[in-house]
């Protein structure tokens, strides 16, 4: 579905380029549910906005189901690193925003205003922010704003979902329940999803496939199928095999990051 | 407490501004034809409440139509400018240099197309108060965090989206600054445009009074002009309020 | 047949010497002619005569010594004066007696306070010129309308140019004793200008000579009522201005009858028209204090082809 | 070539606003007395080119001496009225009022305090320059982030170091909208008090023109206001990209 | 050091008040490292700012060296949650603030300004952002951005050291890094710290006492003191009382969010 062909994106900067990706190809299938690790700084935030197109690679050609990849695309759902909620909307209203936007949505949004509000509390329940729906951004805790910002990205499930270190604030008790969540979604409604996570069990536990990703200017240096059987229950976290891929997976990072 | 504090200065601050001026007048023993005391005035208006309140409408009218035009107008523009940066450059300052001719040397000719009255009075409040509009809407613009662009862009939201869900909200709280500055501006407009061809009308009022030497009454009528202006102030403080409250977060957060 | 309806543009507000027009009005004297009059207030009686020339207007009543610069300006623009209301101009020097000056020649090393943009200034050139001063001796302060009598009162300037029926009032207003001004008129000494008059824009004269016609006379009469009863004048001024004092819009009024409206050659002469000798002498006055592109002529300016014959002009 | 196609339209709009311009006098037939043609403006600029820059610099320099006083007058009555509350509240009223009135009133009685000439005109243009940097300014402080206060708040800093290091800094890109209106009102106010009182300035050369019917000299006089409005926002303009550049970053950063 | 005495807080919010904490004790005393754990949303960027006096607890007290505090402390440094980098400094100028604001500092930066910077360059080389100096936050990655926070938190060496979920949006190895930095640095200054943290790993590392949050509105429901020998190397990690004290951490927050 998306494929990121020996692509180059260096950002022009006040005082000097500076390359973030330097010949990073990558291959998403329709469907799959790929996750993106790697150190920090290494450019995972400007490969999520170069597969959506919000930006345009320097060199090389970004393409979506065999299109290339000029402008934003409509198709996608985009959770990003700073909850970036609007502050003048209360929390239901930020999480109805792609509905207001993205069709067939936008068209009936007046017509079914109610039944997109009552979709959009369920959702917020899921996460646990019922009681906030009608409270401002600003009036939530960090951990709190990601949730609502998770929502915005589901609510008018797409068929690409990206998350950029989505449960990053989240203790680790609230972060296994939105990953049975999420992959409850996924295993319902099919889309292609691509995780970026600094937690490896996180990204085990939940994609098909997982990158690596080298330092600056960063690059995929391995790709890893993961093949526990699906559904995967929380336990499966446990396994010998799992604790066998994180610590491959550690190993690897530890060694790109010497590099 | 506090609140009562609050609500108190600003009536706190006219009877100190009146006290002074009255004070001033009789202290200096400034002239009556140049600065009349307040007192002086207050009688006048009284005298002469009714033609003061006939004309303020007159003015109050043309004035919030000159406006509301320039809001309309001055938003479009704010957008269009803020918009494309091509359009940027090469209206800022066709409009800059606009700006910097006094409006009274426009009126002339807006009343050889429109006769005197109320349809000069219209335009030059527009004319002189869409700048200000423009300005900060296209400034609000500009400097809107990309970030928060990008959460709709990557929705694939259409330009116009993005201005209507993000560009708008954010700028706000500055078109309601600038609102403030613009309706003062509507009213010096309506205003000029009357003391130079109009039969009605504060600025009308102020010529005649002040062709007769009466300065008490042209100070009433001045008296009149801000009180127009506060109301309409006020009437943008209770919008912005309720319209960009969200900006002004800061004195209503926290614990007490 | 409907009235026809028109716009007479004044050339200031609503006072006292305007009579004439709302007596014409209130008398219906206009609307004997077929005219339905609706009168405008103006800028100034300079500034007013582009709107007649532009049609805006197609009557007002405009200053006739701009309207010659405005005719040399814009030559194809043959905007005419047609019925001469103010045979002398109310130009003055206006100053107080402790000033002592009490000839044109006393302003010498003095202060003189004028606007740019004053009628009565415009004219100073030419009184320099008729009464031999040396201009260089005469320090001239620009001071806007609004200061310039104040200014006087205060002694920051020993003597100001303007209308006499606005600076002798506006003084007398700001408290200063009617026998302490001195008002010079221009005309007294050596100034051969006209004043006001009623101008018509030339499409409109074409196309309504009758109308002009119709309306000069009516204007007449309402000039002849209006000196024969300023006491009842005066109400039909007072009616469309609510603010005005009435005692001193009628002396206002009273003062531009006797110096301006109402002079020894209008008694003999008629009320409205002109001697076109004179008004010849006049541009060449005005040639002193400003240069002529292509110097307009006496019957560029003027015509008194509307004017009704000189028996219904007389003042009783 | 899109920094090309940025520069040429500044003068594309301008030759283009000429042009139209020139047409519209011809194509209707529009008098000149009403509104002289551009070849006739610019024709009598020619002829009076020394008068008119001689003027020019007069006007210039008293706008910018008011505008300067505006600055820092605005900018502090700005911040006073971002730190209390009670101040805003009572204050804001006051000013609202205050610029409702056009400053043609006003002008008298600067004349009569401190004669004609100069000192009225730089006085003029402060009193209406200073309301719109004020609005600013407070706007800026009131829609803060808190949480950038509480970077500094957390450190122990004082109130006006809140002010210096977050509040100025947060507020300068409004602040530079805001000067480019004010400078174009000081250039009006400036005008405004020379057309009253003033032996020298282009106010006073186009009341001189404007008695004489010299239209196309008025209008070279306007023409003349215009180029300096637009030299001062360009000297503004050079200065924001330097001081409030960061919060223009929009079209600066990502990938080209 | 610091102590909140019963502290109850409750936000004023635009649609009603929002009790964030209710009836919370802690005491943290002087060259302590105290971390605090508990679910999303509990309260506990709550607490810090209650701690260094930014908000005033609507009940109760909060002391610091026995002073009642009523307004902002002067001796403490914070590291937000949010970076809340200022947009219109470099990066540079950014961690140098504090010097310009805090005593003896203050003073003296105009005259040693260029001891002060490489100081901070130095500091920057630490976290790994020396060539970032001179760019501005935005220009930098959400990881990177933290980082620089965590700078300007620790520039001043003050005496109170507030931490709220310093290494979220870090990874692994980064995190391990900063982890020795912050011991060390700790060891060697005897400074007082609060740590916020979603990681128990972290807080087991790093803390001498740990306290866990119950949901909201938050209270401190357990206190266990971490009593692993100092200085600790990085291998206490993988001693079974580590992994067992995580353990009996993550079954109390269970319980807690339960309830
Ligand atoms: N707007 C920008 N201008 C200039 N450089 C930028 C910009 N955004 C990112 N960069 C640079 O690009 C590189 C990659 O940034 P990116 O945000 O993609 O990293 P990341 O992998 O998401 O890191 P993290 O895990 O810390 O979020 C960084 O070195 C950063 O400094
Ligand atoms: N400015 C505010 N106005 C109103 N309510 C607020 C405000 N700030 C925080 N709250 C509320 O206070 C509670 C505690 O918030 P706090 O930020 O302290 O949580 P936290 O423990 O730091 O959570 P996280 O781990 O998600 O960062 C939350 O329920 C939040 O909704
Ligand atoms: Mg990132
Ligand atoms: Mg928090």
């Amino acid at each position: 579905m998306i494929r990121l062909d020996d692509v180059t994106l260096s950002y022009k900067g006040r005082t000097g380029e500076v390359t973030a990706l330097a010949h990073t190809s990558i291959d998403v299938k329709r469907g799959e549910f790929a996750a993106v690790v790697g150190p920090s700084g290494c450019g995972k935030s400007t490969l999520m906005k170069l597969a959506t197109g919000l930006i345009r690679p320097t060199k090389g050609a970004v393409s979506l189901e065999g299109q290339l990849v000029t402008g934003p695309v409509k198709m996608a759902g985009m959770a990003f690193q700073h909850a970036n909620l609007l502050p003048w909307r209360s929390v239901l209203d930020n999480v109805m925003l792609p509905l207001e936007i993205v069709e067939p949505h936008r068209s009936r949004f007046r017509r079914e205003k109610a039944a997109y509000r009552t979709r959009a509390l369920d959702l917020l329940g899921v996460v646990g922010l019922r009681d906030f729906a009608d409270r401002y951004p600003w009036e939530m805790s960090g951990g709190m704003q990601q949730r609502a910002s998770l929502c915005r990205a589901l609510i008018h499930e797409p068929a690409l979902l990206m998350l950029d270190e989505p449960f990053a604030a989240l203790d680790a008790f609230t972060r296994e329940e939105l990953w049975v969540v999420l992959r409850d979604l996924w295993q319902r409604l099919g889309f292609t999803v691509i995780l970026v996570t600094h937690d490896l069990r996180e990204a085990a536990f939940l994609a098909d496939t997982i990158h690596v990703m080298s330092a600056r200017p960063g690059r995929i240096v391995e790709t890893r199928t993961v093949d526990f059987p699906r559904p995967r229950p929380l336990e499966v976290c446990y396994e010998p095999a799992f604790t066998d891929l994180v610590h491959q997976l550690r190993g690897k990072i530890a060694e790109v990051r010497q590099a | 407490m506090k609140i009562a504090a609050e609500d108190i200065t600003p009536v706190a601050f006219t009877v100190a501004l009146f006290v002074i001026w009255e004070a001033a007048c009789r202290f200096f023993r400034i002239d009556a034809f140049i600065l009349p005391p307040p007192s002086a005035v207050f009688a006048a208006a009284a005298q002469y409440w009714w033609p003061l309140l006939k004309n303020s409408f007159v003015t109050l009218w043309t004035t919030v139509a000159g406006f509301l035009l320039a809001v309309v107008f001055g938003i479009a523009l704010g957008l269009l400018v803020g918009w494309s940066r091509a359009i940027y450059r090469g209206l800022y300052p066709v409009m800059i240099g606009f700006n910097s001719i006094p409006k009274v040397a426009v009126v002339p000719i807006l009343i050889m197309w429109f006769g005197i009255g109320e349809i000069p009075a219209i335009l030059t409040a527009f004319l002189i108060s869409f700048f200000p509009i423009v300005v900060n809407v296209a400034t609000g613009l500009a400097t809107t965090e990309p970030e928060l662009e990008d959460v709709l862009r990557a929705l694939g939201a259409s330009k116009l989206d993005i201005m209507r869900k993000v560009g708008i909200p954010r700028t706000s709280p500055y078109l309601f600054g600038s609102l403030k500055v613009a309706i003062t501006l509507a009213f010096v407009g309506a205003v000029v445009s009357e003391t130079i061809g109009a039969n009605a009308g504060v600025g009308h009022l102020m010529v005649q009074a002040g062709s007769n030497f009466q300065m008490p009454l042209v100070f009433a009528g001045l008296l009149a002009l801000a009180i127009e202006g506060i109301l309409m102030y006020a009437v943008f403080a209770v919008l912005e309020r309720r319209m960009a409250g969200w900006a002004f977060r800061a004195s209503m957060s926290a614990a007490g | 047949r409907a009235d026809t309806d028109i716009k007479f543009a004044l050339d200031w507000k609503f006072e006292g010497p305007s009579a004439p027009y709302f007596v014409a009005i209130d008398k219906g004297y206009y609307k004997a002619e077929g005219l339905n009059v609706t009168v405008d207030t103006g800028p100034g009686s300079v500034a007013g005569i582009a709107r007649v020339a532009a049609g805006t207007y197609p009557l007002g009543f405009f200053d006739i010594n701009s309207l010659v610069k405005f005719r040399d300006q814009n030559p194809d623009k043959a905007v005419k004066a047609v019925l001469m209301v103010y045979d002398t101009p109310p130009f003055a020097i206006v100053t107080l007696s402790k000033t002592g000056i009490a000839k044109p020649k006393d302003l010498e090393g003095k202060i003189l306070g004028a606007p740019a943009p004053d009628g009565a200034f415009a004219q100073w050139k030419a009184f320099v010129k008729e009464n031999a001063i040396d201009a260089d001796k005469v320090k001239i302060e620009n001071v806007g309308f609004p200061v310039r009598e104040p200014m006087l009162a205060e002694g920051k300037v020993d003597a100001i140019t303007g209308f006499s029926f606005s600076s002798y009032f506006n003084l007398l207003q700001k408290g200063v004793k009617p026998d302490d001004i001195k008002v010079m008129l221009m005309s007294d000494h050596g100034l051969v200008l006209y004043g006001n008059a009623v101008i018509v824009n030339p499409d409109f004269a074409k196309a309504h000579p009758k109308e002009v016609a119709g309306f000069v006379r009516a204007t007449i009469k309402g000039i002849i009522e209006t000196a024969r009863d300023p006491e009842a004048a005066i109400k039909s001024v007072m009616k469309r201005n609510e603010t005005g004092d009435e005692k001193i819009e009628l002396a206002r009024l009273k003062m531009a009858l006797k110096d301006n409206m109402i002079t020894a050659w209008v008694t003999k002469n008629g009320v409205g028209d002109v001697d076109m000798d004179r008004l010849g002498k006049s541009i060449e006055q005005i040639a002193v204090t400003y240069d002529f592109k292509a110097k307009p002529t006496a019957v560029d300016i003027f015509t008194s082809e509307y004017l009704p014959p000189a028996a219904e002009r007389m003042v009783k």
